[in-house]
């Protein structure tokens, strides 16, 4: 791990992962409670890539992600009283309380949206980056999907257009192995490796452990920098797992058991806080505080959301039309 | 006679069709190992195993487009795709591809196939996957679309999509999959394009299908305590359509409502409510009111989704003011 | 006042758009250098060069998408799909994306956005190439769809579209490119949702939009002849549909007919004649008819094709039986 | 050419790519009479593509073909009657008059049709390959399609499942570098060598001379029987150009006469012929005859299509449903 981070930075770091974990575990209670509905996708195993490379960005760069999309908004530091409100369905949720856990929404974070039809979203960040690049801004388009959404036709096309067009997008592809309950051997011709499509779009791509939060930074880094400085679109896979199912629905029966334990030696969690320690970047004393101050702030989410109200019947209609 | 549930029903009619024709399998995104995305597939995949019962990779394109080439070559796909939203990436493939196969060819090609998807709101899922489009696949000559509301048509349309030798859009409505009912143990079947009378009356006539049909139901029967007889008619599969069930009944009774969840503007309600106009003019005493969603992107929020739904209450107070002019 | 064809029109208010804004741009399918396959934007590349005028890689997805993700990035983007059959391809992105982004986000989005594409048979492209889709996206609160049928209100309908803040499909006939009319020098514009009286009459109101619309004019004078007066009504635009206009008309005429060339079953027509069925139900004299494309695949045959398609003397023959009721 | 044929073959081969050139040329004057309608896509140009690759196929083998389909319908042995007769839209047409130019049909050659939507006949193809794969039938499909189709989330899509399912296909990329009025190197991301996204499915790929009919059938060959004997897709990209406009209303000024008149020189049917004469495998008065016997054919074609009857208007809604 080559990389070093100072130690409000690495600090930071570990506070936006346990965030992630304990929110989702939240969720996860309060889906059962029946405040969330719907399909609820969580990110638990999988929070070093979206803190990793989402902390490598600049404030206005644009975020694009999928469905599983509540660890990539607290990455980029959305509030989290919002996110659950969002969740439950109330007025005060970053999206109105109209597009839920898929659809989560916040523009004065460049966060430009949830999106839950799989592969939909890589169309709407070439086109993203197709303004950045028009109006000649200095900004990148971060786009989150996972390796199910590479079979789709939507990568193949979006790969050919951002590369033909040498547009400023960062594809990050979250390889948890399964799309659904569909492992990656039986639904991609070459299997693992998924970075190498890339070669076809003529995309420089590289395959990173997406458990450590470390190596997402240390290769998300450069790569960002240069398609910031007109290289061009990158794509980096992240292989990482997720701990639990694929929603809150998932009978879970195609996954071995013993694969998933071991992913969960892996954790990218308690992998940063040994690295941490062993470092003596922070010590167990600051894990403490953390912990404390994230509980509070998932309490207080969920405390918010719950006492927000949920959206006026009358406003419907708003936001249709101009 | 026996209670299955709506899921069972559909369950039963697949095993049927894989039991009785070697060539008919199933394609979709994890009907295999993890057994659908609601469950209708389970257990296929280990009593027919890999050859016929194919986990697909997520590319709705090319999964309506194989099945449809597969059906060319002989087979009897039977397709999921996971829901209708979705099919609006497979659309090509139905639109243009399979519905227009036998014809352009002149008749020396077939397309046998079943695609079952999920219809329907009601589930928190928000704009992109709470949407009916049915509608439209009803709009196009070569296809066939039916749309089961209980145990009993889910099977016995099932069994008669089995014979189609042309495509079909089998719609399964996601609220109905645990609704249960009365199921025959001998066979029977219901034939595509005959809608079907569920409640008797004779003051207004409910023209329905799918999921609205129990909201339709649940009306009628608070409308009977108010003393308001509705009829109620299933249409059952939306192409072919038969509206003669529905102007018959409309000839008697004098007027209609046509209820369905998908938005007003250009919906199917719209079809219905001109062929009862066109067939029973000369009966009708007040104009033919359809009750759709509301004409927004489903919203997530339970509050605003249920409003925006048509729900029994909705339909009552529509027929009660009708009744009143 | 000068002459202009459809096809100047629509060129005329796309160098509108992008002489007024900067940040509008075209991109489709050989719209550039090939000057586009019905040639609207001929000489487009060479006045405003490859950065506001892209030729697309034939992937209607991810051009429709960009379109998309680039308005939500501060663009103003044209797309041109070759025609409305292959926006089955990009129906994902227009449906479940440029229709949602601004609810879902609760407004924080917005995607002003204009699709043009070609609509209609009658030009010898048979089945897979002669569609008539306008009427789902019709159905889609989120978008707007115009529907010109004449270059008066190709730069009217035009100049509006580039107004809006929402994404609008622009649906223009394949046989209406070369068809003059008069087109003012000084700025009009046509508002979206507005539909007009294109020929008055007092027997019959006939409801028509697009290619259909010279059909039914055609009609009205062979009628005319023959003593009925017909008065045409021009829809314009489907989504925001103006249905009063055709209300009231029906309101002096007692008697209505819809002409569209879609498909009968589930097409848009049936939402103007169960509109105007509930809203001038007092006041009809005989039932809405509706004459639409024949069910079938559109066949090559130039003798099928034009049986197939609706014609004036469908119409008058339709509308003389109406009468004599 | 290591290949060689025997005189019947060469004759047989040269007959065929003159029949193309013939028909197609025909076809273009019955479109300027009239009495063709519609798109019509001209094969002239790219006929050593058809006869090279179509004549190395078994009888019960099928073909899958896009709008530009005379000159693979006509390698097939479609009877060019029928042909003719359906580009004028005649009930005696190999569709009956209903499919035109863009859709002929011939399930008794195995000829599945032609198909208008861009890249929408490849998962056609990998479907009755997947028929042929379930049935253990001993066929293989063979699908062409264009360099522009390659750019439709179809390629990806298909080739992917194809190559997951080793299923029996052979891919011919017929790349006359158009799509339309567009190059492919502003439309796709790597320009030339198209064959080398074969690679991200694990598909075996080639790229021939496309203007040599004894290149396709040599690389052709060896690549069906592999497909056939179980080793799953392949992929052939056919380097060609068309001599004509893209379609008959193609305004025809994105080409650089130059390069027109280059890739003439390159002719498939005379190049065939100065081997055969040089190799003295047939001579000057067996192409005089078959010249003859092939415009002979052809003025049949047109005979037989006029005094062909149109279907009748009470025929149209027969075929939709069982
Ligand atoms: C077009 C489309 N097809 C299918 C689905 C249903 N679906 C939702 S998530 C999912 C799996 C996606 O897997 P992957 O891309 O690997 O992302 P992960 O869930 O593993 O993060 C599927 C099939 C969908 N939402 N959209
Ligand atoms: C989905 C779709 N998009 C666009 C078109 C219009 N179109 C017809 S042919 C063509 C060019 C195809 O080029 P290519 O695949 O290279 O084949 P070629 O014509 O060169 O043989 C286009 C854009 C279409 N028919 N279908
Ligand atoms: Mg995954
Ligand atoms: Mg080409």
């Amino acid at each position: 791990m080559p990389i070093t981070l100072d130690k409000q930075k690495a600090l930071e770091t570990y506070e936006l992962m346990k965030l992630i974990r304990l929110f989702e575990e939240e969720c996860a209670s309060q889906y059962m409670r029946g405040l969330i509905r719907g399909f609820l996708h969580l990110y638990i195993g999988e929070e070093a890539v979206a803190v990793g490379a989402i902390s490598s960005l600049n404030e206005d760069d644009y975020i694009v992600s999928h469905y599983r999309d509540h660890g990539h908004a607290l990455a980029r530091k959305l509030d989290p009283n919002g996110i659950m409100a969002e969740l439950m369905g109330k007025s005060t949720g970053v999206s109105g309380g109209r597009g839920g856990s898929m659809h989560l929404f916040d523009v004065s974070k460049g966060f430009m949206g949830g999106y839950a039809i799989v592969g939909g979203q890589l169309p709407i960040a070439v086109g993203l980056a197709t303004s950045i690049d028009y109006l000649s801004e200095d900004r990148v388009v971060m786009c989150f999907f996972g390796d199910g959404a590479v079979n789709e036709g939507y990568f193949h096309e979006s790969l050919n257009l951002a590369s033909l067009w040498k547009l400023p997008v960062v594809f990050v592809l979250e390889n948890n192995l399964y799309g659904m309950g569909s492992h990656i051997d039986r639904t991609h011709a070459t299997g693992h490796n998924l970075y190498l499509s890339a070669d076809e779009y003529n995309i420089p791509a590289t395959q990173i452990d997406g458990m450590d939060v470390l190596a997402v930074m240390e290769t998300a880094q450069p790569l960002i920098e240069r398609t910031r400085s007109g290289g061009g679109p990158v794509l980096i896979e992240a292989n990482t797992y997720r701990f639990v199912g694929h929603s809150m629905a998932d009978p879970g029966n195609y996954r071995n058991i013993l694969e998933i334990e071991e992913w969960k030696t892996k954790d990218p969690i308690s992998k940063f806080v040994e690295h941490a320690l062993s470092q003596n970047i922070f010590g167990l004393d600051d894990i403490a505080v953390i912990d404390e101050s994230v509980k509070q702030v998932v309490r207080d989410a969920v405390e918010f959301a719950e006492q927000s109200e949920d959206p006026e019947v009358e406003s419907m209609y708003r936001e249709i039309h101009g | 006679m026996g209670k299955l549930t709506v899921r069972e029903s559909i369950s039963k009619g697949l095993y049927e069709a894989m039991d009785s024709n070697e060539r008919c399998y199933l394609l979709g995104e994890d009907i295999g190992e993890y057994g659908g995305a609601y469950a209708v597939t389970k257990g296929f995949l280990d009593k027919y195993g890999e050859k016929r019962v194919r986990d697909m990779p997520i590319a709705e394109s090319v999964i309506a487009g194989a099945a449809v080439g597969s059906a060319m070559g002989g087979l009897f796909p039977i397709v999921e795709i996971m829901t209708i939203n979705f099919t609006l990436l497979a659309m090509d493939q139905i639109v243009n591809h399979a519905a227009k196969m036998r014809y352009m060819s002149n008749g020396q090609i077939q397309v046998p196939m079943i695609l079952r998807t999920v219809t329907g709101g009601g589930g928190g899922l928000a704009a992109t996957h709470s949407q009916n489009f049915e509608g439209w696949y009803a709009n196009v000559p070569g296809l066939k679309v039916v749309t089961p509301s209980n145990p009993y048509d889910a099977l016995g349309l099932m069994r008669s999509c089995i014979e189609s030798k042309d495509p079909v859009i089998y719609v399964e409505h996601c609220l109905l999959y645990s609704v249960t009912g009365d199921v025959p143990e001998e066979y029977y079947n219901v034939p595509l394009g005959k809608s079907v009378v569920c409640r008797e009356g004779q003051d207004v006539t409910i023209v329905t299908y799918g999921g609205m049909v129990s909201v339709c139901l649940e009306a009628a029967d608070k409308l009977s305590e108010q003393g308001i007889e509705a009829e109620v008619i299933d249409l059952r599969s939306l192409r072919p359509l038969d509206i003669e069930t529905s102007v018959k009944s409309v000839c008697k009774t004098g007027r209609a409502v046509v209820v369905e969840e998908n938005w007003k503007t250009g919906g199917f309600g719209a079809e219905i409510s001109s062929s009862l106009q066109e067939n029973a003019f000369d009966y009708l005493e007040s104009p033919i009111i359809r009750i759709s969603g509301e004409e927004v992107p489903m919203p997530y929020s339970r509050k605003l989704e249920s409003a925006a739904i048509p729900d029994a209450s909705k339909v009552t107070i529509t027929i009660k003011a009708m009744m009143e002019i």
